[in-house]
């Protein structure tokens, strides 16, 4: 998995720099999430503009950051949802559950 | 005043895909799946949707075929058969691990968070009818569309 | 400071496709080609060369078995392996023909303003080398090329 | 075969609009020519714009066209070629016999 890591003032932004996630690829992000927050960080920003195809185990992946990050009271987000992404998340009713903005930008502005 | 000459317009496809059974194929499987929907003879502006909804269905189908397999045989290898009758499209995913009863299988909840459990419920939703039945050649997914 | 976290390199492809014997499938077999071309791990800006050459072989060697058979069985189908060992990609068509001696087959004249037979020519052009032989499973024309 | 034909002062254009010519289509390619000449043109230009793959056997109906047209005194130019269909003609030196121009409007105005 391709990704970039930025520190923001606060935030921590990883960018996720494949176009699609699906079981070969989901296990590493679950990991690079989990080895995020472990590291400290306090307010995750996964930006996933690239992402143009998303599977049921991408889902799964930031469902486990999502709940690691609430453990540790860390805030959660994403952002730059592609339309065939943003699909996935409301066929699941996933987008009621995830803190979503449509851009990185109004993502680090919230 | 331009004036169209001959146009053909059959659907068709019969295509049978072998590819060892490793998720980094998935990729290409769902590559395929697309450009097949592409040669498919539907609407302009149905197409890229149908297009997106094979790529989906294939690669939940065919994850599911290398997860619940590979405990059988790890030099395995994953068939996938594309064809039309009438009109409908029809997708086999071959499987050879122990199977499972999708008829039994529940919606997921959708409040609880849980990480997996929602491949099936994906193909369900996009394609217009799903069956798994035990065959001599193996365990086949079959998903069918309506694309006329 | 954005920095890689994980790249994955690997080289691959193990596919398997059988197709009617007919030439509508012929743009399907070339966009799985190109397809396929995309996903290996070559050059940024040699891929699209690759994908174009990998397209035009396979349409030319495909429209040769389906030719070159058809006389033989029209309900045949056409069987294509892509695969790689080391740096190379390999291609081999199968065709339940005749057969022919590509070794004795003549450099097109291009003088001469014929119809026909550039097939061949356009093979050897693209691809690093090719080979005709028959086998217990039918002839097959090996296609290789150099992609590392 | 999807094309459309249209008389241009002195010449028959025919416009192709199929992105690929191939052993499937070839065929329909090679009568439509010969009818178009058969009916009286006398000045044929083909437009293949947007054709972005040809295979031998397309260049094999050209090149009919090209055969048939000379025997009957009718120009016969090609217009619009597209890179991949361009180094085809060049693979094969076919770019020195047929009368090629850049785009429709310049083989029009020649
Ligand atoms: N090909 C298969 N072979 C055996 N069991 C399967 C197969 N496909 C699905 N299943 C079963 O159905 C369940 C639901 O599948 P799915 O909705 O894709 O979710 P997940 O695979 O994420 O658990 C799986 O947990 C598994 O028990
Ligand atoms: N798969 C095949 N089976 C039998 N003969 C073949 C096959 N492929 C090619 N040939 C022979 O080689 C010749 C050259 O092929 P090619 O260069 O593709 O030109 P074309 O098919 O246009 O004649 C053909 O005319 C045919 O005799």
């Amino acid at each position: 998995m391709r990704a970039a890591k930025e520190v923001r003032d606060d935030r921590t932004v990883l960018s996720i720099q494949e176009d699609r996630i699906d079981a070969h690829n989901s296990g590493e992000l679950k990991d690079l999430v989990l080895k995020t927050l472990e590291g400290g960080a306090k307010n995750v920003v996964i930006d996933l503009a690239r992402v143009q195809f998303i599977d049921s185990s991408g889902l799964g992946a930031l469902l486990s950051g999502y709940k690691n990050a609430t453990l540790r009271s860390s805030g959660f987000a994403l952002a730059g949802l592609q339309p065939r992404v943003r699909s996935m998340f409301e066929l699941t009713r996933l987008h009621r559950v995830f803190d979503i903005y449509p851009s990185l930008q109004l993502a680090l502005s919230a | 005043m331009g004036w169209a000459v001959i146009e053909m317009c059959e659907t068709f496809v019969n295509l049978d895909i072998v590819v060892p059974s490793q998720t980094r194929y998935l990729r290409l499987v769902g590559a395929i799946a697309e450009q097949l929907a592409k040669e498919l003879d539907v609407q302009e502006d149905t197409r890229d949707t149908l297009a997106f909804h094979l790529n989906l269905a294939l690669t939940e189908a065919v994850a599911n075929a290398i997860q619940y397999s590979s405990a059988a045989k790890s030099t395995d290898s994953v068939r996938i058969c594309f064809s039309v009758d009438d009109a409908y499209l029809s997708v086999r995913v071959f499987d050879h691990g122990g199977g499972f009863d999708l008829a039994a299988l529940p919606s997921p909840e959708f409040d609880e968070l849980r990480e997996r459990g929602r491949g099936i419920f994906f193909i369900r939703s996009v394609m217009d009818s799903v069956q798994y039945h035990k065959t001599d050649s193996g365990n086949v997914l079959e998903m069918r569309k309506k694309i006329a």
